[in-house]
């Protein structure tokens, strides 16, 4: 039975096109898998069913009852339950208020009826109890957890409506391999509920391991549906990102070693256990393993975000203390994130102030002329290739490729030394990686090094000279030359090859 | 077009509009209303206003729920202590003016660090130390002021230079600066940046918490020169609750200029015209000969069109 | 090493728990206590019954009225205008009394308009913010005029000949005890039920994150908009019990209470961001205010030094009350 | 102890203010604690307790609650408004305590006023007014605070006299709420509003402000009205107006006082001394009107004082067993 359809579903923010046609249908009993590049509409999809997002056009149907003008609340009456990808928990009510929230049983009055609301609770928590650390209780604030139980409170809150149509939104991504376990099992039986199920994820081996159906999105809308079974992994890529990238890039000029241009003993932080490492000059370092095993944590701490504890950090050759991003600076690092609306752009200000902040911060004269540096940026934003109006529309009117290549542009109007590069790569079409890939092998040649974090596995082998696996904040593994392949990497990053990890 | 209209609705060329509107309606019901003398005389009362509007804009735009409203105090703290260091002396003047930027600079400084260390939200952080200045300026006098304006002060606020008095030279100078603090300079950059994406800024190299700390420095800075000059204006203090009034009509220019609370947008364009349209609406609703009620009632409703305009809040349903 | 990693987690979550479990007002408690002791100790007859009562009758306006923000802010708005509300309320309520000679029926309905009157105002205040999207602070600013404007329409200058009888009601006794103190019992009793209430959890889940309240399908808007409407209400009888005390229709009744209603509200350890505290705390918060006052007279602190000790002991208890709160509070709604 | 007989320990006299902005209260209090000197050198009085701060009207009312939480015998207050304090005054009289209001005056039948008469005050100078402008001409007013008894009394008062004269039209009145700069800057609005203006009726510091803000506009053609303060003297000095100052002396506090000292000393007022819109009103004479005749005498004795002085005065001991049998 067809459960919930979305027919030509159309959205956009500004100037961005986030849903340009989108058709979906979901049956009951059935996991459907959504797949997609960062940034095809795939989270959108999932709000305009809830409600969130309001659509510039289509229809949401559910059990054939034409959804108007959802709101999350319509959509939760009529049997929709949604684990968003960004989580929907208020930090400062307890686990259990949450989990509860907007479905407490009340009396008449609309005072809890707090036996009915923790035989509730109880029987949702009883599945999870074991993942969650000895002494806990419901009564935790949500903000003193940890990222994965705050996502496992996020599922319980959805258990907890009994909802007909379940959305999971890339609910894995912070998950350890026990929780996703659980998880699965609670699909599983969800599953043989009749319960129809839509589920995000990135990782292929998830999607086959529980996908009954595919939905493959690009540039926000579908470009293919099938079943599981009937599908192969090279299909799925194929689907996902098209003809276009047929071009297999390889960085070309190998690494000559130099001199070390930075190099670390023993580091260790907070989320970052006794790395050591070296870079060269010219050479692109790659951080890679499963995703949040302390790659973010280790650029951080390099650019003096987040705090190092012990161990020595050397910049050709000498001993140097970053405790702050400015400091960092000094020594010619630079940060790129891919998560740019929250670590990089300053959306409402103009592309100008996005350009030069830091170019200013860094000037021994605390005036300027914007004209001046209106001048002073051309041959960077050749460089780039940005398309823009005028420098000084805000940069919230570019694209988000474009809005990259400003954060891009950020460091190197900074001449940067070193540039530590967090995934970003994320929610950028595949031209725009190319030239990225291209800028970086020539900032490389004209004697920077790059250390490169990056989730998309493919991304880091065509561009690293060596790439070191993480593993709960240490370097497990060091791969390079014939080692940087799929399969090795894969495998560094699940432990499979560590004689420490056997054991357990 | 959608471009264009954003552009017609650009604050400051609302807020001028609206001045330009206000100017055209008091001339037709009271001519004169608009003749330069006038003009000038209504610039004159904006002025304070307008200069104490500066320093409430950077703590605005620098976000994180920036306000300041310790600013009033402020003010009566800059004439008290002006008119008791100066004791109408000419020689005294220059020290009088040094010893109420470092002393309202101090206080500022001290609203940063409640905020930054000890998390105290700007709203009652500012609020406690405006008691504390209202405290010491009543301490400073014992409720009964103490020198005056020099003669000279009184000249460079009062005095006209082909019929316009100093104090309209003295703003203009202080928005020059503002504005190239804002527009041409690091701090100014930085505290965009600062106000519209925290943590970015933070990862761009802006240095947060001094950026914070000398952004609350700065505005009861410039709110203590503003009541300096006001003691030039007054010759001398006759009310230990003087610059109270400036308080929220500082909070008021502000956005009626266009500077949203929420932070990393406008600018001291819009808030000097912002200034500028409170007094003339002021000054109109007075021509009119609208009882106390009305002018209330009228000044009430502007303000909630202009928020309507654009002092709204993100959509929670995209 | 993982097991660790909770085991710590949890640790640092108990200790957290203790000082976030609703429990704010503990501290706000003991510093009223304290602040009575301290006033007892030079002047005994401070804690007798009888001062006592006179001193609630005086207090009850700013506790109502900082009651009333409470709702507002733990709603992750705030109400500038509850002063000039108490003003409307006030001249409302005398006028519609006034007309009606005063009579007994008269001060029912009139009492009954005044609640109207604070109503409306707390409606539009709240479509304003809710609805309209306006920020509040400006917005209930600009409101709190409009107030202030209708009161001095209705009635331009004080008076109006409230009889001494609406006094002796307030003052007086109702089933065996005074009629203010069965207010501050209502109050706890109030508290606790908001407590206990499903609508106490939503509206703080509307301050402490109003995107995930809404994805979640709470009535956002709603929710806001009753803040508003509650917090008027409270308002309304703050505005009852000043025309109690003062038997005077006064347009300008009220001033000062909004500023003072937020500050008892901080003072209260009601978080001003939104979504953490409750209202106890605010009527601890209020009689603290009040109490460093009459601390300050029994102490005969010269006049100079009253409102410089005021503004100390403010800024100190939030000082003190941020450090607490720091330690232990929730990642900011939004670290952008 | 009752009335009529001396305390032993002396008689405590309690004073509430509600409202410190401005230095003419801070005179106020001031003097109230000189005239009590000898007093308490005596043993009569043992000491005056001060309740001064910014509070509203429940404020006042928890002032005056403290005072007699204090033990105060005598409580003198500068009532904020006529009406709001009656209940607590009462509570105050039933446990045998003196309540004078003072400045503004009380409805209270509990409480008696010692008070100059606002309207007549204003009507001083309204005809003043009237005089120079010869009966003719265009005026403007600048007043108090919207609703404040004093305020209102005051405009009564001018505006009788105003009506009165046939020939005077007034363009507009506006309130400036007795603040010295708003007085500034509400003139300046004024002049450039209505050129033609010919007199100007404006009191306490915000008749420094007007006649500043008319000077430096370049008009002295304009008469205006102003209070005996010290500051508004200089300046009248320095720009040699005819002017006229009335004064409104700090000094009816320690009148209040000298009133209280009577009847602690169980002394009976006269029968019909008492008037009043409430009926139960001292008025005290208004100490001095300074205009251009008596100016110099009066600039010379108060050359001294800073400007925010106001030209002072209250009724001496003497003075205030006239009113007593
Ligand atoms: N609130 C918003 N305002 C503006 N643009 C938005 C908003 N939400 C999403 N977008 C844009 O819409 C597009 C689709 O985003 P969406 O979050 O649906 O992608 P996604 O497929 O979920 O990506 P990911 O795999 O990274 O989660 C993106 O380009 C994004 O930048
Ligand atoms: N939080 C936000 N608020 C407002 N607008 C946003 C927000 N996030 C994204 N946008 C809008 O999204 C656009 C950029 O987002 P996005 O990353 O989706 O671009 P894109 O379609 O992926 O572009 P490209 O193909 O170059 O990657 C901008 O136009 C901006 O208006
Ligand atoms: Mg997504
Ligand atoms: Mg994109």
């Amino acid at each position: 039975m067809t459960l919930l359809s979305a027919q030509s579903i159309k959205k956009r923010f500004g100037g961005v096109t986030a849903l340009s046609g989108a058709d979906f249908d979901l049956r009951s009993g059935e996991v459907h898998v959504l797949l997609g590049s960062n940034g095809c509409g795939k989270s959108t999809l999932c709000k305009v069913i809830s409600g969130v997002v309001r659509p510039d056009s289509g229809t949401v149907r559910v059990k054939d009852r034409l959804l108007e003008d959802i709101t999350p609340r319509l959509s939760r009456e009529r049997g929709v339950g949604v684990v968003y990808q960004e989580l929907s928990l208020v930090p400062s009510l307890s686990v259990a208020q949450n989990i509860l929230l907007g479905m407490e049983k009340v009396n008449g009055l609309g005072i809890l009826r707090d036996t009915k609301n923790e035989e509730a609770l109880e029987e949702i928590f009883s599945e999870f109890r074991d993942l969650f650390p000895r002494g806990f209780s419901l009564e935790t604030m949500v903000h003193a957890l940890t990222p994965d139980l705050q996502q496992l409170v996020e599922i319980m809150k959805v258990l907890a409506r009994d909802p007909e149509i379940l959305i999971f939104d890339e609910p894995t991504a912070s998950l350890s391999k026990e929780q996703i376990d659980l998880f699965f099992g609670i699909l599983d039986r969800l599953k043989a509920k009749e319960k129809g199920i839509i589920f995000i994820s990135h990782k292929l081996e998830e999607i086959f391991r529980v996908g009954d159906r595919i939905t493959i999105m690009r540039g926000g809308k579908h470009v293919g549906c099938s079943t599981i079974s009937s599908i192969t992994r090279d299909e799925i890529v194929h689907l996902m990102v098209g003809d276009i990238f047929q071009s297999e890039y390889r960085k070309s000029s190998p690494y000559r070693s130099g001199r070390e241009l930075l190099g670390g003993r023993g580091l260790s932080g907070r989320s970052i256990r006794e790395i050591d490492f070296s870079l060269g000059q010219g050479e692109i370092l790659g951080l890679g393993g499963l995703q949040g095993q302390g790659q973010r944590a280790f650029l951080l701490t390099l650019f003096g975000v987040e705090p190092l504890h012990e161990g020595t950090l050397e910049r050709e050759g000498r001993a140097v203390s970053l405790k702050s991003p400015k400091q960092a600076m000094r020594e010619s690092l630079a940060y790129i994130s891919g998560d740019r609306k929250k670590y990089g752009v300053f959306l409402i200000r103009s592309i100008l102030e996005n350009l030069f902040i830091s170019r200013v911060i860094l000037n021994t004269m605390p005036l300027f002329r914007r004209k001046t540096l209106k001048g002073s940026a051309d041959s960077v934003i050749q460089d780039l290739g940005l398309v823009y109006d005028t420098l000084d529309r805000p940069v919230s009117t570019l694209s988000g490729g474009n809005q990259q290549k400003v954060i891009i542009g950020r460091w190197l109007l900074n001449n940067p030394a070193v540039i530590l590069m967090d995934d970003p790569t994320k929610g950028v079409d595949v031209k725009t990686k190319k030239d990225l890939y291209e800028l970086m092998e020539r900032m490389c040649q004209a004697g920077c090094s790059v250390i490169w974090n990056s989730s998309d596995d493919q991304e880091l082998l065509q561009n690293a000279d060596r790439v070191l696996v993480f593993r709960e904040g240490r370097v497990i593994r060091e791969l390079s030359g014939k080692d940087l392949n799929e399969s090795t990497l894969y495998r560094a990053a699940l432990g499979v090859d560590d004689p420490a990890e056997e054991g357990r | 077009m959608k471009q264009h209209i954003a552009r017609v609705l650009d604050p400051t060329v609302l807020v001028f509009s609206l001045c330009l509107v206000l100017l055209a309606i008091g001339q037709i019901v009271s001519p004169g209303f608009a003749a330069p003398r006038q003009i000038i005389n209504m610039l004159v009362v904006a002025s304070f206003l307008g200069i104490v509007a500066a320093g409430q804009s950077l703590v605005v735009i620098g976000g994180k729920n920036g306000i300041d409203l310790s600013v009033g105090n402020l003010v009566t703290f800059g004439a008290i202590v002006g008119g008791a260091v100066m004791r109408q002396q000419d020689q005294r003047l220059m020290l009088a003016l040094l010893a109420v930027l470092f002393f309202s600079f101090l206080v500022g400084l001290l609203n940063g660090t409640g905020v930054v260390f000890f998390g105290i939200p700007p709203l009652v952080m500012t609020l406690g130390m405006g008691i504390i200045v209202a405290a010491t300026n009543r301490f400073i006098t014992g409720g009964v002021p103490v020198g005056g304006a020099s003669p000279l002060l009184r000249i460079l606020v009062v005095g006209r230079i082909g019929g316009v008095p100093g104090i309209l030279f003295w703003w203009i100078l202080i928005a020059v600066l503002v504005l190239v603090l804002l527009h041409n300079s690091r701090y100014g950059m930085n505290l965009y940046a600062l106000g519209s994406n925290e943590t970015a800024a933070k990862l761009s190299g802006v240095s947060v918490v001094p950026m914070r700390i000398i952004t609350f420095g700065l505005c009861s800075l410039l709110a203590g020169l503003a009541g300096f000059l006001y003691l030039g204006y007054l010759g001398s203090v006759y009310n230990i609750t003087l610059g109270d009034k400036y308080t929220l009509a500082s909070v008021v220019a502000v956005v009626v200029g266009g500077t949203a609370l929420t932070g990393g947008v406008g600018g001291y364009r819009g808030v000097f015209f912002g200034a500028i349209m409170l007094q003339l609406l002021e000054s109109l609703l007075i021509t009119l000969r609208m009882e106390q009620f009305g002018r209330n009632i009228t000044f009430g409703v502007v303000l909630l069109l202009l928020i309507f305009m654009y002092g709204r809040d993100k959509k929670l349903r995209m | 090493m993982v097991k660790q990693f909770f085991s710590l987690a949890g640790a640092a979550s108990g200790v957290k728990m203790f000082f976030l479990k609703g429990e704010a007002w503990r501290l706000s408690f003991l510093v009223m206590l304290a602040l009575v002791a301290v006033i007892t100790a030079v002047q005994p007859g401070y804690i007798l019954p009888y001062n006592l009562l006179v001193k609630l009758r005086t207090w009850l306006p700013l506790i109502l009225a900082a009651y009333g923000q409470t709702f507002v802010i733990l709603g992750g708005g705030i109400d500038l205008s509850v002063g000039t509300m108490i003003a409307l309320v006030n001249v409302t309520a005398v006028e519609v009394m006034a007309a009606g000679g005063f009579s007994p029926p008269s001060i029912v309905l009139g009492l009954l308009c005044g609640i109207a009157a604070g109503l409306a105002a707390g409606a539009v205040n709240g479509f304003c913010v809710a609805y309209l999207r306006f920020q509040p602070i400006i917005t209930t600013f600009a409101t709190g005029i409009i107030w202030t404007g209708l009161a001095l329409w209705i009635r331009p200058e004080s008076g109006g000949g409230v009889p001494m009888e609406l006094y002796d009601l307030y003052s007086g006794q109702f089933l065996f005890f005074p009629l203010v103190v069965w207010v501050v019992l209502a109050l706890f009793g109030l508290s606790w039920v908001l407590k206990k209430s499903s609508f106490g959890v939503h509206l703080k889940a509307v301050g402490g994150n109003a995107p995930a309240a809404f994805e979640t399908g709470l009535p956002v808007a709603r929710i806001r908009l009753s803040s508003y409407m509650i917090c008027s209400v409270f308002v309304s009888l703050a505005s009852f019990c000043i025309l109690g005390e003062t038997i005077t229709g006064n347009p300008y009744a009220g001033q000062g209470y909004d500023l003072e209603s937020i500050s008892a509200v901080a003072l209260g350890g009601t978080s001003l961001a939104g979504g953490i505290g409750g209202p106890v705390g605010s009527v601890f918060g209020a009689a603290i205010l009040k109490l460093v006052n009459d601390a300050i007279f029994f102490l005969g602190i010269p006049v100079n030094f009253q409102r410089l000790m005021q503004g100390l002991i403010l800024v100190g208890a939030l000082a003190a009350g941020g450090v607490l709160s720091k330690k232990n509070r929730g990642k900011s709604k939004d670290e952008s | 102890a009752g009335r009529g007989e001396a305390k032993s320990e002396g008689f405590v006299i309690g004073v509430s203010n509600p409202w410190v902005g401005s230095e003419w209260r801070t005179q106020m209090v001031d003097r109230v604690q000189e005239v009590a000197q000898p007093y308490i050198r005596e043993g009569f009085i043992k000491e005056v307790v001060v309740q001064s701060f910014d509070v509203p009207l429940e404020g006042q009312i928890d002032q005056i609650r403290n005072l007699i939480s204090r033990g105060a015998d005598v409580i003198l207050v500068n009532p904020a408004d006529a009406n709001a304090l009656n209940p607590v005054i009462r509570e105050a009289v039933q446990r045998g305590i003196i309540v004078i209001a003072t400045d503004t005056e009380v409805s209270s039948p509990d409480a008696i006023n010692v008070a100059i008469d606002q309207a007549e005050w204003a009507r001083i100078s309204a005809r003043w007014l009237v005089d120079k402008l010869g009966d003719q001409g265009k005026i403007v007013a600048i007043n108090g605070i919207s609703g404040h008894p004093a305020n209102t009394a005051r405009v009564r008062g001018y505006t009788e006299v105003f009506r009165d004269a046939s020939g005077i039209e007034i363009l507009n009145q506006v309130n400036a709420d007795w603040d010295n700069a708003l007085g500034q800057s509400t003139m300046q609005n004024l002049l450039a509003t209505y050129p033609d203006i010919n007199g100007v009726w404006v009191q306490d510091g915000m008749a420094e402000g007007a006649l500043r803000a008319i000077r430096s506009a370049g008009r002295d053609d304009i008469y205006v009205t102003g209070e005996a303060r010290v500051g508004y003297l200089n300046l009248w000095k320095e720009t040699g107006i005819d002017g006229i100052g009335v004064a409104n002396p700090p000094g009816c506090m320690a009148s209040a006082l000298e009133v209280a000292v009577q009847l602690l000393k169980g002394r009976e007022l006269k029968d019909g001394v008492l008037s009043g819109p409430f009926g139960n009103t001292l008025y005290v004479p208004v100490p001095v009107v300074v205009t251009n005749l008596n100016f110099d005498t009066v600039y010379n004795e108060y050359k001294g004082y800073p400007d925010y002085y106001s030209v002072d005065g209250h009724i001496t001991p003497a003075q205030a067993e006239q009113f007593f049998k």
